[in-house]
């Protein structure tokens, strides 16, 4: 069983309205030295396989494929063995 | 009697509800900007539908920031009615005024609907003049109304009897199928302990008129105004 | 950035030519992509210009005809609605949710830029076959899309239409209306006139988003696509809301003498048609600009197409006051520039000149093109397609086929994701009514709204095609009981390079023309997307038509829902037969082919007149237009709507069964009533000149159909209703 | 100058109706091997403070009250000290 750990995050120089949002109210909030929040994904998958190469494929594809939008995320992929 | 609508930069079903008590219920109402400290002179406050902050991050998140949210707090604590309705349910709920929290949809899209509640309790300023296991049809139209609490508060809420209203079928029936949202228990409406701050998911100011296609929605005002005049006098 | 060549940026070698006589010289990076924006289709409408010249634009009641932000139509008691419908189909194509949802922030900024305040919101929607995933995809991220940005703006939804056809497969269609209301004397307009009048930019702050958008948009999709693609727009509705609010309130103030959103080509457009209107020049400085990103170039700073973005010509001294009210927003308000005489458009860094072009030859000298038509080989061969070879199909499955088409289904699992209650003014929702009713609150006053495009009908004849978007717009007015006023419109078509393209362009437009004269609708608005071509051809030319009308009485509205057992269904119009291009043919039959139905106009209107005089009266319990599915799928919808079973007698004598049930034949209702207003009715119907026939009545609980005598059809209503209130659902599961 | 990697998670037993919807898109692409899926944010937050401590304090308060709802949610932070 593997477990993988992927982060979803906006690509350089696409808007990210939540990320401003929670930065002004951080502000008002008096937490003024922010100076930048972007907001992204966290996702866990679990999943079987039947070794480590196969799980890291399978999880690149899935991203590729489904968890990231390619035209505007970027993503990055950790993997840990569990039992 | 004088309601206050409490507007946020996002909120958009504010004049819905201004035009209600107005035009309809025939009562004084005046806006509340969000930025103001201070509510007094109001004997109820609306917290009304939209998307107060964009909804970004988590509904009603930053808008239980604003300015004007200690004097609404304060407000509950002193007893005054407030009804949060969609949006407002969902400020009341990050505010601490209601418990639990708002998820997703079950069906992760937005819905908009006609849908219907069974009326649990018929003993409240926001219901008196609606009965005890009625039915009645009313709009809904959010993204995430999937309200969700722990056991221990669901417990909380069923015995302190502060389930006002339970998504259920055209007959009364309550089952999964007739929630729109997936909320625990098909709740679509509770309140505070006190009794005296409803949150609920439903636009009570989308069905208040006949030409809108239902009434129901006008009574949940109409008790409110009752219960007021019956305090007050 | 890579820096691009002109051709990279649309120009051709003609057009870089001319703009080097216009410059006297080089023209520098700058200053050739100010250019190549500016003279892109999309900005300069150089291939359809002439076309639309054609187009009728006047009438009492037009206020603002074509050339503004939107067009303002008079519905009396000193109010106007303003609408306008525009396209966002290469965007939506390459970023479903983002493209579509910033298709709604661009349309929505043309109406609140007249100083009207949405109230509604409408689209038109072409996708391919829904049974493929990459479709479904885009379907859903679309819907998503135009619900999520429009919900949180809080103006509602209330209608539009879908369909689904192989023409679309690489290339869907995102058109998105808008509508307004607006005091007459409040209307504001683009234009800078004063020399010495600043200029502000407000909203959001400037990106590299989608620079280059504009080309981008007047070009074929292919693979390069999305290699070449700009950084998306991300949408930000919630700015969007901030700032209609502000605007509107600058508008009540007076404090603007002229508005003008940024949109496709954004600083450089904007601020080229605010001053070019008048002849005057500009001075504008990008480093003031207030920018989200580091290290921006002129180039980028000007031509970048971030959203939630206005520029403001304040009236003299109102620039703190305006500043005031921005800032109760929490949104930026900036000076960057002046308004200049002599016309030219000098984009400044500081103190130092990076550029300059002459203002007029940027739009007026935008080239125009007119093209070269050619009927192409299909048109003759599917109007003399030989249909009567063709044996009716049995009509019980026919029916339940027609009923499971996504393109007649039921759409709740695409409208009931759009709030289309808010403002709570929605006094016909999607899928009651032919059109969206709304109250104007206040007064007794409705409008309808309808968007309305039948392109397999355009294809097969782009002349009659175009005549029958028109006709079918008006008529789903006046099925609920509105008079309909002026139309916008959006023209999405493959290459005009191509004869055949410009063929089914000019056809389809003098189609529309010609309607639109004669049912005194005219044009006040709309736009042209041009190039929706890939690899695997051009879509089905699709001149999309979005009506609005108005109504006397709200109260006296009409849906399409049947009432009462022992009411009856009668037909207005002919009773037609004739089977071409109709969906009956192409899920029966697995053909789109066959001569499109004549369109009569005078009939048309006769029946539009009569219909807001039946309604107007209280006689009709009912009305739906035929379209898609023809006679019998408009009764079968009325049943399913009101919940109650219909019985509809034919007869052969009457044409070919199939013709008969299903054609889509225009100029035709099917309403019913109480019996007991049927003398009253027959008399209104013979004084207005229209035929009529009764074809059966409501009542039972099936959805019944005699031929001779003889039963063809028979469904429980409830049957009926899960096979046509599912098929979409089905899909996207 | 610090950066902050805020995850912010669903608490076990409370619902996740996305991480559902991806798991099920997941198995339809035939990655059957997937077991559970978890869909949580991903902030990243920029902020200047004297001292790592201050920042640590700040990072906490905000993620209390604002960046993560304690009803449905457990967040963990990560800080790196950047210039
Ligand atoms: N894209 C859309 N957006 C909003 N409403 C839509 C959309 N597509 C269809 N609808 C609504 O669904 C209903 C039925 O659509 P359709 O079958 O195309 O109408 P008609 O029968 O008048 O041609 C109408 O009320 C229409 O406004
Ligand atoms: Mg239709």
């Amino acid at each position: 069983m593997y477990k993988a750990n992927i982060y979803v995050t906006l690509k350089e120089g696409v808007l990210d309205p939540q990320g401003g949002a929670v930065k002004k109210s951080l502000h008002v909030l008096n937490y003024t030295g922010v100076t930048e929040v972007r907001i992204g994904k966290f996702i866990e998958v679990w999943l079987e396989a039947k070794d480590p190469e196969t799980a890291k494929v399978e999880l690149k594809e899935m991203s590729d494929k489904l968890l990231a939008n390619p035209v505007i995320e970027n993503y990055r992929v950790e993997m840990l063995e569990v039992e | 009697m004088k309601f206050g609508v409490v507007v946020f930069p996002g909120s958009n079903c504010d004049a819905d509800c201004y035009h209600v008590i107005k035009e309809v219920l025939g009562q004084e109402v005046d806006y509340i900007w969000h930025k103001e400290i201070a509510v007094q002179g109001y004997d109820a406050l609306i917290l009304p539908g939209g998307f107060s902050y964009g909804d970004y991050l988590r509904t009603g998140a930053i808008a239980r920031f604003s300015p004007i949210m200690p004097a609404v707090i304060e407000f509950a604590n002193q007893g005054g009615l407030i009804i949060g309705i969609c949006n407002g349910f969902q400020i009341l709920l990050e505010a601490g005024l209601l418990p639990g929290a708002m998820l997703r949809n079950r069906s992760l899209k937005f819905i908009c609907d006609k849908v219907h509640l069974q009326v649990k309790r018929d003993d409240t300023p926001f219901t008196r003049l609606l009965k005890q296991d009625e039915t009645i049809s009313i709009p809904v139209a959010h993204g995430e109304g999937n309200y969700f609490c722990d056991a221990e508060t669901l417990a909380e809420l069923q015995r302190e009897k502060r389930i006002l209203f339970t998504y259920c079928s055209p007959s009364g029936e309550e089952d999964m199928v007739f929630n729109p949202n997936g909320s625990i228990a098909n709740i679509a409406g509770i309140t505070n302990k006190q009794g005296n701050v409803l949150g609920m998911m439903p636009h009570p100011e989308r069905c208040s008129e006949h030409i809108l296609g239902g009434t129901d929605g006008y009574r949940i005002f109409a008790s409110m105004l009752q219960s007021w005049q019956e305090v007050s006098c | 950035m890579k820096e691009l060549t002109y051709r990279e940026m649309g120009l051709t070698e003609e057009e870089y030519g001319k703009i080097k006589i216009i410059m006297g010289r080089e023209p520098n990076y700058l200053e050739i992509g100010i250019f190549s924006v500016m003279w892109s289709e999309h900005c300069g409408y150089k291939n359809s210009r002439p076309l639309l010249k054609t187009f009728p634009t006047e009438g009492p009641q037009v206020i603002q005809g074509p050339g503004e932000n939107a067009g303002v139509v008079d519905i009396g008691d000193g109010q106007a609605v303003v609408f306008k419908i525009e396209s966002h189909n290469h965007p939506s194509a390459i970023e479903p949710y983002q493209g579509a949802a910033t298709g709604v922030g661009g349309i929505v900024r043309d109406i609140f830029t007249m100083g009207a305040r949405p109230i509604a919101n409408l689209n038109s929607l072409r996708f391919g076959d829904p049974g493929d995933a990459r479709v479904r995809e885009l379907l859903s991220g679309v819907v998503a899309g135009i619900g999520d940005y429009g919900n949180c703006l809080g103006i509602p939804t209330v209608g539009g239409e879908v369909y689904f056809n192989q023409a679309y497969q690489g290339n869907p269609l995102v058109n998105a209306m808008c509508v307004g209301l607006v005091q007459t004397d409040e209307i504001a307009l683009a234009v800078a006139s004063e020399v010495g009048s600043t200029i502000m930019i407000v909203g959001a702050k400037t990106g590299r988003d989608g620079i280059h958008g504009a080309t981008f948009a007047s070009e074929e999709l292919s693979e390069k696509s999305k290699e070449k693609r700009p950084s998306v727009q991300v949408g930000d509705p919630f700015m969007e809301k901030l700032l209609i609010e502000a605007c509107l309130e600058l508008i009540k103030e007076d404090l603007v003498a002229g508005m003008q959103d940024l949109g496709a080509a954004g600083l450089t457009s904007s601020i080229a048609e605010t001053v070019s209107k008048r002849g005057r020049g500009v001075d504008v400085d990008v480093l003031k600009v207030p920018r989200r990103e580091t290290n921006m170039s002129a180039y980028e700073v000007m031509l970048s197409e971030s959203q939630e973005r206005m520029l403001i010509v304040p009236r003299p001294g109102t620039e703190g006051r305006i500043k005031e009210i921005f800032d109760k927003w929490g949104l930026d308000a900036v000076t960057i520039g002046t308004v200049t005489e002599g016309g030219a458009f000098r984009v400044m860094e500081g103190n130092e000149v990076m550029g300059e072009v002459p203002v007029m030859e940027l739009t007026e000298g935008c080239p125009v093109y007119v093209r070269v038509a050619e009927e192409p080989d299909y048109y003759q061969r599917c109007k003399s397609y030989d249909l009567a070879a063709i044996l009716d199909a049995n009509p019980q499955e026919a029916l339940e086929k027609l009923l499971a088409s996504p393109n007649i289904a039921s759409k709740k699992w695409i409208f009931s994701q759009y709030d289309y209650q808010v403002m709570t003014n929605t006094a016909l929702i999607p899928g009651d009514g032919d059109a969206a009713v709304l109250r104007i609150k206040g007064t007794r006053k409705g409008i309808a709204l309808v968007t309305d495009c039948n392109s397999r009908f355009v294809y097969l004849d782009p002349y009659r095609g175009g005549m029958l978007a028109v006709c079918e717009a008006a008529l789903n007015l006046a099925c609920v009981g509105a008079k309909p006023l002026a139309l916008t419109n959006c023209l999405n078509f493959g290459n005009p390079e191509k004869p055949n393209i410009y063929w089914q362009m000019k056809n389809s437009i003098a189609g529309m023309s010609e309607a639109a004269r004669y049912l005194e609708t005219p044009v006040v608005s709309g736009n042209v997307s041009l190039y929706n071509e890939t690899a695997q051809g051009a879509i089905y030319p699709t001149p999309v038509v979005g009506m609005v009308g108005l109504l006397k009485d709200i109260d006296r509205r009409c849906d399409m829902a049947f009432k009462d057992a022992g009411d009856l269904i009668i037909l207005l119009g002919r009773f037609r037969d004739e089977l071409g291009g109709s969906e009956y043919l192409s899920v029966c039959h697995g053909l789109e082919t066959g001569e499109v139905p004549e369109v009569n106009l005078e009939e048309e209107k006769r029946l539009i007149e009569l219909l807001q005089i039946l309604i107007q009266e209280q006689l009709l319990q009912s009305c739906h237009d035929i379209s898609e599915g023809g006679m019998m799928v408009a009764a079968v919808e009325s049943a399913i709507k009101g919940n109650i079973g219909c019985g509809v007698r034919i007869n052969t004598d009457d044409g070919r069964v199939d013709g008969v049930l299903f054609s889509e034949a225009p100029g035709r209702v099917v309403a019913s009533l109480k019996r007991s207003n049927m003398d009253r009715l027959v008399q209104v119907v013979i004084e207005n000149g229209v035929e009529m026939r009764v074809i059966g009545a409501v009542g039972g609980d099936s959805l019944l159909c005699d031929n001779n005598g003889k039963e063809i059809i028979r469904i429980p209503v409830l049957e009926a209703s899960r096979i046509w209130g599912g098929a979409i659902d089905c899909f996207m599961k």
